[in-house]
């Protein structure tokens, strides 16, 4: 009797609270996304439409029919770039924004496996003269700030011509990726067993066969954290790579975003509809990925 | 990974990478470097992000002709002057590029931009220009550039609310803004009848200038000197009436510290105001059915006056400029010069450009000919009083803080002002504070 | 093959702990040595240090001839069982096994041969497609085993190899190894610390404390002649019984006193302590060393009164209060004493041990080569 | 012939201190070229006058540039800014994280689609939540004013943004919302490695679920809790892309904080000198932090 009272209440609270969480964290994306179908007049309607009224997919055209034809006399949009919809003429520069943002991101996912496995697996498995110095080193750059590193950087890619360049942004995201990335890896592979690191060394592998044959497949799930991480982190990087680029050429997609919030012609709608497509492709990484990244997150962050 | 490559990320960037690495002190002074060395045959032409269509649609006619191709790229006009900078320090490749008039001194100073008065083919052009466009293009007694389009801050009202509030004419004071202000407030015709930009931006300066300008007060004297501080020939009284407004009177939205340009346009081309300053040539904008609720109904009057001033306002100027890398090497040169040419001066024998950018955005130009086009005044009679345009023009003047070191000052300015408007600091202090960093700069 | 000799050698940590001081000691080629000692006596570094997976930072380390201090596991011709197995969770049973022999080089048709027919020398052969994690911790060992098996290394070394097994199987593969040992003629070192492992495996058993051999030998003589009370008391189960007394100096010969308690020590042990009258001593008396049928004679009696009596089946543990100390003896099964009543036992001197009660040296087995 | 008896040398095998240096050696090259030999630059850069509006003229002034950073009144103001914003954000996401994690630490169906959607503001760039908040708080259609409307509890549409006194907690809210999951995930951890037996404990000893949270939850909660402190003040203090989009620092200079004095030194008045300085500062402070995070955290080494 009291007891499935109890059970009751336990349940509508849950349901209460599950509520609440659900529409403290999507409320405000979904905000988002409806703006985004909404034509410029509705959206400025007051108080605003939460569900569009007439719903318009013109935003996401507009990024996605963007042949680079030749705009002669003809041709030309009459009145400001962005007659009648106030959609940018920047508009086009979102997709190869996009691609920008994943050859950095991929790059950078590569680079840190590179560098960080080695390195992870010696200060984990093998004792030798520098170790703690070394993971000092690596738990120190963990922390310093990118807003730091803004102006040696800049003056640094210039004498090495790379500025407006994606191999700039490359090369200055090690420094905000690989720390965290040996930290995370550093951190699994000290939970594996040392005696399979013996074993394998008296079956007769090299300290890097060692790694290469028995740990990298048993690292496989931190390895996924780490891609992930050093992708997401890329991906969404913003203040390196609004100093480093001036161009759609080398412009990742945050800077083309918010870009468009300063540009001469801006829509509302149209800033939303670049937002949706902004945060498509990790919001479904991360709930594909949920499994790894929690546990790669809790291992990266929980010893500090 | 093409687009890699295609920017010269290769094994020589990486051993370049590696090689600097070791260096302890890469030079705090730029250096050239042949990796982003322009072709010759090639111009790369850089504006903001304005106009695109029109660009593009006249360079295509550029390259059919001479064909020299042109690499066009532009960024928003808030980040353009630091875009920019970088380029210039990061020698970028680039060749012509638009500038606006209070940048001139600082990228002449810092030798990124070159004269053109060396080319007579551009210099000719000036005999047909208004004085007020080359005199904002001079530096040092040296021309650098042919016109984009030049125009001038406006002060617009919308008829038919004026009407429905019984008031018969726009206000010719400021003192009358207000007094119409509260009487459309009363009558419920809108909460905020002035709409008024101040957010920081690069917009910001044209906003002030002109307040400043339509009280009969300057910022910096003849001699340079920052005056902007004295109770009688300073900002201050324009200041003083716009923290009235706000906060007094109730009739300009506390929110405009955080409205920009662009959003003031559309709030006030949707009709949520009475009176609004905007640039100029947006009345083609406002008028437009296509992009404003209140098309047709947006009528210009004279800037309103401050008890000690006229109707001044003020003018800018922005043009085609050429850098000093274009100019160092002779081909490139010629070709800029020719680019600036189609786009500043004439295209085929007509003045092209200008013609476009008015008719399909409504932007003022600085050649005088044109007024006595046919299809410009058709245009301009179908939005606009052509007289009272040319009227209010005879009255704008240029910025009298353009110099070397604008772009600093203005940071400090902005926040000041700001400052004084949400009622953090007083009208004096604020703009004690912004005659304080004028000197400061000035001195450095 | 290979015979494995350790030149004063000895292991101290960045953070000074030593592990190992100054170990000297010859692995004969195709021994079976066990090393025994309680945890952190430095055994596990020893055997560590053959596979060369703990660096030598003193002395030297000889395979034969050739010094191996500064030679990498991987160069070694070693093979070793862990403890936990440590076989690799993402290979199955077969490539466990045969990962050793790939690295190695070796052509594959002959891995599969030595694969195959190690497992079925260790009944696993129907397991090789399985992974560890789908094995029993029996199997699991075997595996372990098998993988080291194959390598046929010139010294095979197993760490604690039977501990995580349960008390019969244990036994049972005792039995298995001694039986691997004998066919693959190869030199086995194993590290314990369990006493009846050492006994029943070992050609010489090695008793460490503290990094610090205590006694080098074949097992009875380790068990017969404990040089010292810590080896003693390490080896037997239940521990050998101490009682403290005086030496005492009479007509025939010396006696160990202790209150009532006196008892003639034999010749062999007499003239040993000759000279010590009135030293003040250790009697070690082994549980089995009582012989409750005969009744006791004068010099030899032990009286005292029954405390516990615990049959363990084959015979039965007296627990016996004598002078205030309390003995534990085994006696055969037949005899029935009951709690409280008294009872005299004969003590074998000839069995007895006798150590100095200061230094806790045997003062009957001295040698040269203790180094406490 | 190696030493016999004797002396000791290092207790490191030859053989794994090489192999050690070499696999070391791509990440040291990063880190001593994309982190070590920047800070150091940026010191060298701090002790000269480097205006990129002057190109030509560099001279050395030794530590001017700190004597006026330190002399500037806007550092003092920007300072204030990020601290306000920090405890501020700090202490919502504790709040805000320790409800959630306890939601989440319960077994009920749909707790998985809860974590997972957890993962979303996490995932999302700072960018694209800066434009959403920038357009929720918008004082003209933005959704906020809309809600707060129809729902009556404002009878006009107000100014958020624009009103110094709500900026940065406005600011702090969207920095919050953003930075909750990472939270939540860690204090969940936390809470999961208490043993079970203990509330059982509790339980015994007629403790109410109230009792249990207090006694049981919250004490052994600390270690989650300062972690999650620490991680966060570190990110708030350094936090730049909300101010850049959302307000520019301003109005006036209500969110002026330090990561925004950096930039605008650097990129709007393009004085690297003291930008640098600044920077430099910012960098010895966050070091100090990090040095805290290593001790507290105790990174056993």
């Amino acid at each position: 009797m009291t007891v499935t009272l109890r059970r009751l209440g336990r349940r509508a609270l849950l349901t209460a609270a599950s509520v609440l969480f659900l529409t403290y964290v999507l409320a405000p994306v979904a905000w988002m996304a409806s703006s985004s179908f909404q034509p410029e007049t509705e959206i400025t309607s007051v108080p605003p439409h939460w569900i569009p009224h007439a719903p318009t997919l013109d935003n996401f055209r507009a990024i996605f029919t963007t042949g680079e034809k030749a705009v002669t006399y003809e041709t030309r949009r009459q009145g400001d770039p962005a007659t009648g919809k106030f959609i940018p003429s920047t508009a086009k520069n979102l997709l190869p924004g996009m691609a920008n943002s994943l050859i950095v991101a991929l790059s950078v996912a590569g680079l840190n496996l590179l560098v960080s496995i080695p390195a992870a697996y010696a200060m984990a498995k093998v004792r030798f003269v520098g170790r703690s110095a070394s993971i000092y080193l690596m738990l120190t750059t963990r922390v310093i700030p990118d807003i730091a590193l803004v102006v040696p950087f800049f003056l640094f890619i210039r004498k090495l011509g790379l500025l407006d360049n994606l191999a700039s942004l490359i090369i200055t995201y090690l420094a905000i990726t690989v720390p965290f990335s040996v930290f995370i890896l550093l951190g699994y592979f000290e939970s594996l067993p040392d005696e399979l690191d013996k074993a394998a060394r008296v079956d007769g592998c090299s300290r890097l066969q060692a790694l290469l044959r028995v740990f990298l497949p048993l690292a496989l799930p931190s390895l996924v954290a780490v891609t992930l991480f050093t992708f997401l982190t890329s991906w969404n990087e913003f203040l390196l790579a609004l100093m480093f680029t001036q161009t759609p050429a080398s412009q990742t997609m945050p800077i083309i975003v918010a870009s468009f919030t300063s540009d001469f012609t801006i829509s509302f709608s149209f800033i939303n509809a670049a937002g949706v497509l902004a945060v498509v492709p990790p919001i479904i990484l991360a709930v594909m990925f949920e499994r790894y990244i929690v546990s790669g997150l809790t291992a990266g962050a929980v010893k500090g | 990974m093409s687009a890699i490559w295609k920017h010269r990320v290769g094994r020589r960037d990486f051993l370049k990478l590696s090689a600097a690495a070791g260096l302890a002190s890469t030079g705090l002074v730029p250096t050239g470097n042949p990796a982003l060395a322009a072709a010759a045959d090639s111009l790369n032409f850089f504006t903001w992000s304005a106009a695109v269509d029109q660009v593009k649609s006249h360079l295509t006619a550029f390259e059919a002709k001479y064909g020299v191709n042109v690499n066009y790229n532009n960024a928003p006009w808030a980040q353009y002057r630091e875009t920019m900078i970088t380029k210039f320090v990061g020698r970028a490749p680039l060749d012509v590029l638009w500038v606006s008039d209070t940048w001139l001194p600082e990228w002449a100073e810092a030798g990124w931009l070159a004269p053109v008065d060396g080319w007579p083919e551009l210099m000719k052009y000036n005999a047909e220009a208004s004085d007020f466009c080359t005199r904002s293009m001079l530096y040092k007694g040296h021309q650098y550039g042919l016109t984009y389009y030049t125009d001038y801050m406006a002060f617009f009202y919308d008829e038919d609310k004026l009407k429905r509030a019984g008031i018969a004419a726009p206000p010719a004071t400021w003192n009358e803004v207000v007094q119409q202000s509260l009487k459309l407030k009363k009558a419920g015709l809108s909460e905020y009848p002035l709409m008024l930009s101040m957010a920081r931006e690069t917009w910001l300066i044209e906003f002030m200038s002109a307040l400043v300008f339509s009280h009969g007060g300057r910022f910096v004297d003849d001699e340079g000197r920052a005056v902007m501080a004295d109770r009688r020939l300073g900002a201050h009284d324009a200041l003083q009436w716009v923290v009235d407004a706000v906060n007094k009177h109730k009739i300009v939205s506390p929110a405009c510290v955080e409205i920009g340009e662009l959003n003031g346009l559309k709030a006030f081309s949707s009709g949520n105001h009475a009176f609004a300053l905007i640039g100029r040539y947006r009345i083609r904008t406002l008028n437009d059915p296509q992009q404003s609720q209140i098309a047709g109904r947006v009528k210009q009057a004279l800037m309103p006056a401050g008890p000690g001033g006229a109707h001044a306002t003020v003018g800018w100027m922005r043009f085609h400029g050429m850098t000093t890398q274009a100019a160092a090497d002779n081909t490139r040169a010629a070709n800029a010069a020719k680019l600036i040419e189609w786009f500043g001066g004439k295209a085929d024998g007509k003045y092209q450009f200008q013609k476009l950018l008015f008719l399909d955005v409504g932007s003022g130009f600085g050649v005088k000919p044109l007024f006595q086009d046919p299809d410009v005044r058709a245009a301009y009679n179908k939005y606009a009083d052509i007289a009272m345009v040319e009227k209010q023009q005879a009255l704008a003047r240029k910025k009298d803080v353009i110099s070397r070191w604008f772009g600093e000052w203005d940071e400090q300015n902005g926040t000041a002002w700001q400052e004084a408007i949400v009622g953090k600091a007083s009208v004096d202090e604020a703009l004690k504070k912004s005659a304080q960093s004028w000197n400061d700069l000035s001195k450095s | 093959m290979a015979r494995i000799k350790f030149e004063a050698v000895g292991k101290r940590y960045p953070n000074g702990f030593v592990a190992l001081e100054n170990l000297t000691l010859d692995i004969r080629d195709k021994e079976f040595l066990v090393l025994l000692g309680p945890s952190g006596c430095g055994k596990t570094t020893t055997l560590n240090m053959i596979a060369g997976l703990e660096d030598v930072s003193q002395g030297t380390l000889y395979f034969d001839d050739a010094v191996m201090n500064a030679v990498p596991p991987h160069r070694r011709d070693v093979a070793m069982v862990f403890q936990s197995y440590a076989l690799y969770p993402h290979k199955s049973v077969y490539d466990n096994i045969a990962f050793g022999l790939m690295m190695r080089k070796h052509p594959k048709a002959e891995i599969d041969a030595r694969v195959r027919d190690a497992a079925r020398r260790l009944e696993i052969d129907a397991l090789l497609d399985r992974r560890p994690s789908q094995l029993s911790g029996g199997q699991r060992q075997r595996v372990a085993l098998g993988r080291a098996m194959v390598r046929q290394p010139a010294a095979f070394l197993m760490d604690e190899p039977l501990s995580n097994l349960d008390a019969a199987l244990r036994i049972s593969t005792r039995a298995e190894l001694k039986q691997l040992h004998q066919t693959m003629q190869t030199t086995f070192v194993y590290v314990t610390h369990d006493q009846a492992e050492a006994l029943t495996l070992a050609d010489r058993i090695v008793v460490m404390r503290e990094g610090v051999v205590h006694q080098i030998g074949p097992p009875e003589e380790i068990y017969e002649e404990p040089r010292n009370m810590f080896v003693a008391s390490f080896l037997g189960n239940p521990p050998i019984n101490y009682v403290d007394g005086t030496l005492r100096q009479d007509g025939e010969g010396v006696r160990f006193v202790r209150g009532t308690l006196s008892i003639a020590l034999p010749p062999h042990v007499a003239q040993k302590v000759s000279a010590d009258q009135g030293r003040e001593v250790m009697l070690g008396l082994r549980p089995e060393d009582v012989d409750e049928r005969a009744t006791p004679r004068e010099g030899e009696a032990l009286h005292g009164r029954v405390t516990s009596v615990l049959p363990v089946g084959s015979d039965q543990f007296l627990g016996l209060e004598a002078e205030g100390k309390l003995l534990f003896c085994r006696v055969g099964k037949e005899l029935h004493h009951r709690q409280g009543e008294n009872v005299a036992l004969a003590v074998n001197t000839h069995r007895l041990q006798l150590f100095d009660k200061a230094s806790g040296q045997s003062l009957i087995w001295q040698t040269g080569m203790q180094v406490l | 012939m190696p030493p016999v008896g004797g002396r000791f040398h290092y207790p490191v095998s030859a053989y794994d201190q090489r192999s050690a240096m070499v696999l070391l050696a791509p990440m040291m090259l990063v880190l001593l070229a994309v982190a070590v030999f920047p800070v150091l630059y940026s010191f060298w850069v701090s002790l000269f006058d480097l205006k990129l509006t002057r190109p030509l003229r560099v001279p050395f002034v030794g530590l001017e540039n700190y004597v006026h950073v330190f002399r500037d009144a806007l550092f003092w103001t920007s300072v204030a800014r990020t601290a306000t914003f920090t405890v501020m954000s700090v202490a919502a996401i504790m709040v805000i994280a320790l409800l959630m994690a306890l939601l989440l630490n319960e077994q009920f169906r749909g707790r998985r689609v809860l974590s997972a959607v957890l993962l979303i503001p996490w995932a999302i760039p700072y960018v694209a939540n800066a434009l959403m908040w920038k357009w929720i708080y918008d004082s003209g259609y933005g959704a906020l004013n809309g809600l707060l409307y129809q729902l009556d509890f404002i009878d006009k549409y107000m100014v958020w943004l624009g009103d110094t006194r709500k900026t940065l907690a406005l600011i702090a809210n969207a920095f919050v919302w953003k930075e909750v999951p990472l939270a939540t995930i860690l204090l969940l951890v936390t809470m999961k490695s208490i043993p079970a037996d203990l509330y059982g404990a509790a339980k015994v000893d007629g403790a109410d679920v109230w009792r249990r949270f207090m006694h049981v939850t919250l004490p052994l909660l600390r270690p989650g809790f300062t972690l999650v402190m620490i991680y966060e003040t570190m990110m708030a203090v350094r936090h730049f892309d909300l101010f850049f989009i959302l307000t520019e620092g301003g109005p006036a200079d209500a969110s002026h904080v330090v990561a925004w004095e950096v930039y605008v030194e650097t990129f709007r008045r393009l004085s690297f000198g003291t930008g640098s300085a600044l920077a430099y500062i910012v960098a010895l402070v966050t070091f100090l932090l990090a040095y805290s995070i290593i001790r507290t955290m105790g990174r056993k080494l």
